[in-house]
């Protein structure tokens, strides 16, 4: 019943109108090549999950909510919590999207973000432990993509962040080899680190972070980099069709690793981390 | 293990939020919150908080859906897995593809098809935060969006529930009302023309407790009916390029 | 491979033809406005359930199953036993219904059954616990719809509550704290109300009760009401589009009022429940 | 544990329920059962109890399905949830595929499918009751219902199924026979054709109790195909609109 | 997005030249009727199955994989492993084949072999239970079609058979009433029969043996023997469409009969078990 | 219950199946391998093992897809059951969706699209034998699939991953350094043109680290770029029909 989510605008003519501005360094929303959107993070806005944020880059808003269960760990992982991250890509927010089960955009989203938390070991998963082997913390990340101007990456590593780092889950206590949980008395997740992801088009050997929409249909490429702390990257994901010549990567890396730490900067100001502050 | 069940109703007639038996909960009602759409708006009725988005009208896809008189309506109400108690299974579930089908018929009721035939509007509704009455928050939401886009309808509709609580008629149900109430009835309504676009009864009514339950309904449905107005009214007066809301 | 179920035929020309009619108090096939089609329920037809009935109603034929099995209890009712309805509009019934998994028609249709059966109190589910929060009977319900001219809510209905009204399930007992199934001794479900539902379609102002396809195709709307008891409605369902006028709502209830207790006293009679004969 | 086996065939060759070898279960058979489809029937054998229909021929849809020179045939086995021991899932097993499947092919053989290109035509067959033998009874009311419509067909074609119990080949194994036998083979034919559009085999045999088998089976079916011609008979003589028969 | 299966060449002009080469004996590809293609069996590909084979039948390649694993037994077999036969007919292997869950086409091959497998009692099952009724083995058999010339069915149960016959499983011990594997002890599933299956063709009364994918689209019918030994059938399938000659069946069963013999003699030199060789 | 771990790499600077850091496993490569196909490809690398196939250019289905100035490429990346330790449930998993989007981009970036409007390429991968690098590997042998099927591109591309491993970046991790290493990056790139069509990283590395990994890939991808073309040679010499190889 939908339409399948071909690039949404003739691309040539923008293309070139594109990488004519670049290089001045100019762009068509009047930012500069490495400059971000307006960015908003606001927490705790759904009072049924653990955990929960809105954030808005540009004309991409992003909803993400916590919930925490009690389950069973992975065969090969007895001694450490679970993290399952789901995403959806709303038919609200764009006309290239689509009802139905999660598509390979949404699934790899998902898969993003899950590496973004996962490899760069924010959780300290070991604590979330109550039987080793038997009963484990199992935290749902949900993602969703409610109204898309480009660039869902950023948006949504920065919501999912920002819900775990602000989520009150119920303790849990083993009694006679079970589990109790008590939902009165409620502590926050174990933290270690604040990934961000930075997003970044490429127009031949020249560099744009965070596109937009139009953007996306015009660029040769993109890539998502997530940076687990200040010099230090858990998750790479090329993520258009397009070639990077392999000489830009070494201004893709240092771009996206100053910009990371000004994501960081923003996402701790807005779960109440900065300075120490609890 | 003895219950001491707690009374809903106070003896001086209050529920136990404080409300009077056909008081609504506090409603907060946007129009034009989503860009991408061609119309938008947002609901809270407490803390129930739903987006409804309308696409169109674009053609139907695929061709053979398209009617050759008139547009299809198409309409999605999906519950976000972390807005309900526990964790939703993402995908649909009966409830869910129930209740797209009652919002999407009380729609049809009002929306002008003929306008625009072999063409298709979709409509989509999606619950951030569910804490009773969605369909009918959720119905509010997208009539609101729909004239947000533009699209030419008889009227506005608006919906709420009516309950039956400790043997009383009550407005606007809370979770825990629709929980252990008697009774649980979802009307919708398009207030000038006066007629019913959307009814459901879950739980047992009496001939007359039903008149004075939908009587009530009639009253929340005209409130709303002013709220959408409103929102709209400002929606089209702030009408300069959403910039930095 | 199957069309979408559209209306299938032209309905203005007809509109109007039924409407000048019905201001005579006539209709197509000659009943009056208030009038059911012929109505005959056969009960104990599939001797491998526990309970089963078919429903003619005019053209439109049902069959319903019931089968009961041993279950875990719902979370939120740990003293009480299951119902779970399912609904199939088979393709054999219509050129309008399609083979695959029930569409939202088929699922409205099992969740009206359901609302009649559970909100009326109809079976006495606190009798069906067998060991509280562990072990409860299921009662399953499957309708088909076997050919379909028009009005599958009510003859649904009757069939359900026919098929449950006659079901004989085995003996549960309590042993060791495991509970045994007896299937050589079989009695009744415990059933405390019979109710039934009265579909109305509605042309402007008028009423016309049980209409047929053709009619459905017609009418403005229609609204389906389920009645537990004399004077208690259990369920209500609007299901179509189009509006009701706010004036009507009280003939819709005194008319659906009394045409349930013809229909429950012609469901007494199927089950053998007249005048308290078991 | 020990168990005593009861046995299924007794010293006097006879079955369980009575039966002969040879004897077939008590077979109801009915055409033009159903009102809305262009073709039905109903058969019974013993406690199985099926319903077929059939729709067509009509355009194939969607087109690129449409075959230039014939029509496309389209069958579902299906078997009602109640319709056996325990309660079966609703949705499309992988037995109930692959009957679909046999059973299409061959109906395929026998309808003459070059007089209708582009077209469709769809058979149903519903289960209401399963007791062994279903996919062959299915197959016979599905023939039955295509002549019933009106559809031409070289010849009408019946199915039984053939058991090996305890040593002896028997004729329409009943579920108890099915299940503990040694073998069941389902043969469908066209009888005035002589040839087999329907073979399948669970179990074993030897090539010479397999011609044992054949050759039984085609006895029944011959006894079927003459049920079948009554059922239609009976169905155009009294060819009065339906009433409520 | 992809072609529904329909016969790939049309089939009139085909059907007749090869019914007048078949009265002379002769076939296309130079074969004689009751001619089998060229056979490679190959074990043991696939280090991480149990047991595994890919055959070449001429221009049809098929892989079949064995793993095994702990499970709970039916509950009308409570003293019997389990076989659970899977086939995918890969769309790598014929532009007639979609990606996508297994189509009728791909449940039939499943459901022969199974039968095949099953019914001729090749497996002694009974030998494969730990605690009957609750702990039994559970053999997996994948088969999937890399490349598809006509004729999946026989080179698919020969590379079941030989991936089954040259499987080693780990010890299963049963300790204190739990069942624990022995992963460095490994010995042969025990193994009663070889059947194999016969693959004929039909053209009116004449008979091919192992039809290639052109003679499929041009021959009346097929049919499928599958023989348990050498006097004993475990399996038929007749599986295209059209009419079989009562006549003929006994010239089927003597063609078949004798060929299953050959097919069983070169799967036993595959797997290593000509003359009582191990 | 404590742990003596051991060791993946020894104190020369070995890993434990013997390899030196930049050294890749023992590969496979051949051209042409399954019939039916337009174009196809076998590799080994290690133990893992796997098939690609190509059909097309073909026409676009169902006819909305197609473009009107290129091609479109669909792209399958699928793991048999038995691939992996333990058995894979049959159906796509998220991760094999997941790797057929970045697999078909990076085909994406080299194929000439624009040659074929209106037309689709559908590539399939399956891998037989899951022991690391199967998504490089898979692409590898996806990319000479296409050349087989005379497919234009700008080149060849090819893909590794690289491995950190108790601090050291090595090539070609297998599944045991995978699974217990720092991280594991694949790469694939098209070497004549010096450019990466495929990158991702799982795990932990410093930026200094990322840049010897990237160029140990690109010694590595030229090295299976080599035997690809040697492949190619290989298949077009011997150009007889396929027969009794």
């Amino acid at each position: 019943m939908y339409r399948i989510g071909a690039k949404p605008y003739p691309t040539k003519i923008m293309h070139d109108k594109l990488y004519e501005l670049i290089l001045r360094g100019e762009r068509l929303d009047g930012r500069g090549p490495y400059q971000y959107r307006p960015l908003e993070i606001k927490t705790s806005i759904i009072e049924k999950t653990d955990g929960s944020a809105m954030v808005n880059l540009g004309g991409t808003k992003i909803i993400a909510g916590v919930k925490t269960a009690l389950g069973q760990p992975y065969p090969d992982t007895p001694d450490q919590g679970n993290i399952v991250v789901n995403a959806e890509l709303l038919p609200l927010a764009s006309s290239f999207f689509e009802p139905g089960p999660p598509d390979e955009k949404a699934i790899e989203l998902a898969r993003v973000v899950d590496r973004c938390i996962r490899e760069s070991k924010m959780l300290e998963l070991d604590k979330l432990v109550y039987i080793p082997g038997r009963s484990v913390l199992v935290v749902y990340i949900d993602v969703y993509v409610l109204d898309y101007d480009g660039n869902y990456f950023d948006p949504s590593v920065l919501a999912s962040v920002a819900a775990l780092a602000t989520s009150k889950i119920p303790l849990y206590e083993v009694k006679d080899g079970e589990v109790i949980m008590n939902p009165e008395i409620r502590s926050s997740l174990p933290i270690r680190r604040f990934p961000v992801s930075v997003t970044i088009g490429l127009l031949g050997d020249k560099i744009l972070v965070d596109p937009t929409s139009l953007e996306e249909s015009a660029i040769d490429t993109s890539i998502v980099l997530g940076w687990s702390d200040d010099d230090e990257m858990a998750a790479i994901q090329k993520n258009l069709q397009g070639l990077i010549q392999f000489g830009v990567m070494d201004e893709i890396i240092n771009v996206s690793k100053e910009k990371a730490g000004e994501l960081r900067t923003r996402l701790m100001e807005a779960v109440g981390r900065v300075g120490g502050t609890p | 293990m003895e219950k001491t069940e707690q009374r809903l109703i106070t003896e001086d007639g209050r529920r136990i939020d404080g409300r009077a038996l056909d008081e609504m909960r506090p409603v907060r009602i946007e129009a034009g919150v989503l860009d991408r759409s061609d119309g938008s708006a947002y609901i809270e009725m407490g803390k129930t908080k739903i987006y409804a988005a309308v696409y169109g009208p674009k053609e139907a896809h695929p061709r053979h859906l398209a009617q050759p008189h008139k547009a299809i309506l198409n309409c999605r109400y999906h519950m976000a897995s972390f807005s309900v108690e526990g964790r939703k299974a993402p995908g649909m579930t009966r409830r869910e593809i129930e209740l797209s089908k009652v919002i999407r018929e009380a729609l049809e009721s009002v929306v002008i098809l003929e306008e625009f035939p072999r063409s298709a509007i979709d409509i989509f509704i999606e619950v951030i935060q569910a804490d009773a009455g969605t369909r009918t928050a959720g119905l509010t939401a997208a009539s609101l969006a729909l004239a947000d886009a533009g699209i030419p309808m008889l009227d506005l509709c608006a919906g709420i529930a009516v309950g039956k609580v400790e043997g009383k008629i009550v407005l606007d149900p809370s979770e825990e009302e629709d929980k252990k109430g008697e009774a649980d009835m979802p009307v919708a309504m398009t207030p000038r023309l006066g007629s019913i676009v959307l009814l459901q009864l879950n739980g047992r009514l009496t001939s007359a407790e039903f008149r004075e339950a939908l009587n009530l309904a009639k009253k929340g449905i005209e409130v709303l009916y002013e709220l959408q107005k409103k929102a709209l009214s400002k929606k089209f007066e702030s009408a300069t390029p959403l910039g930095e809301e």
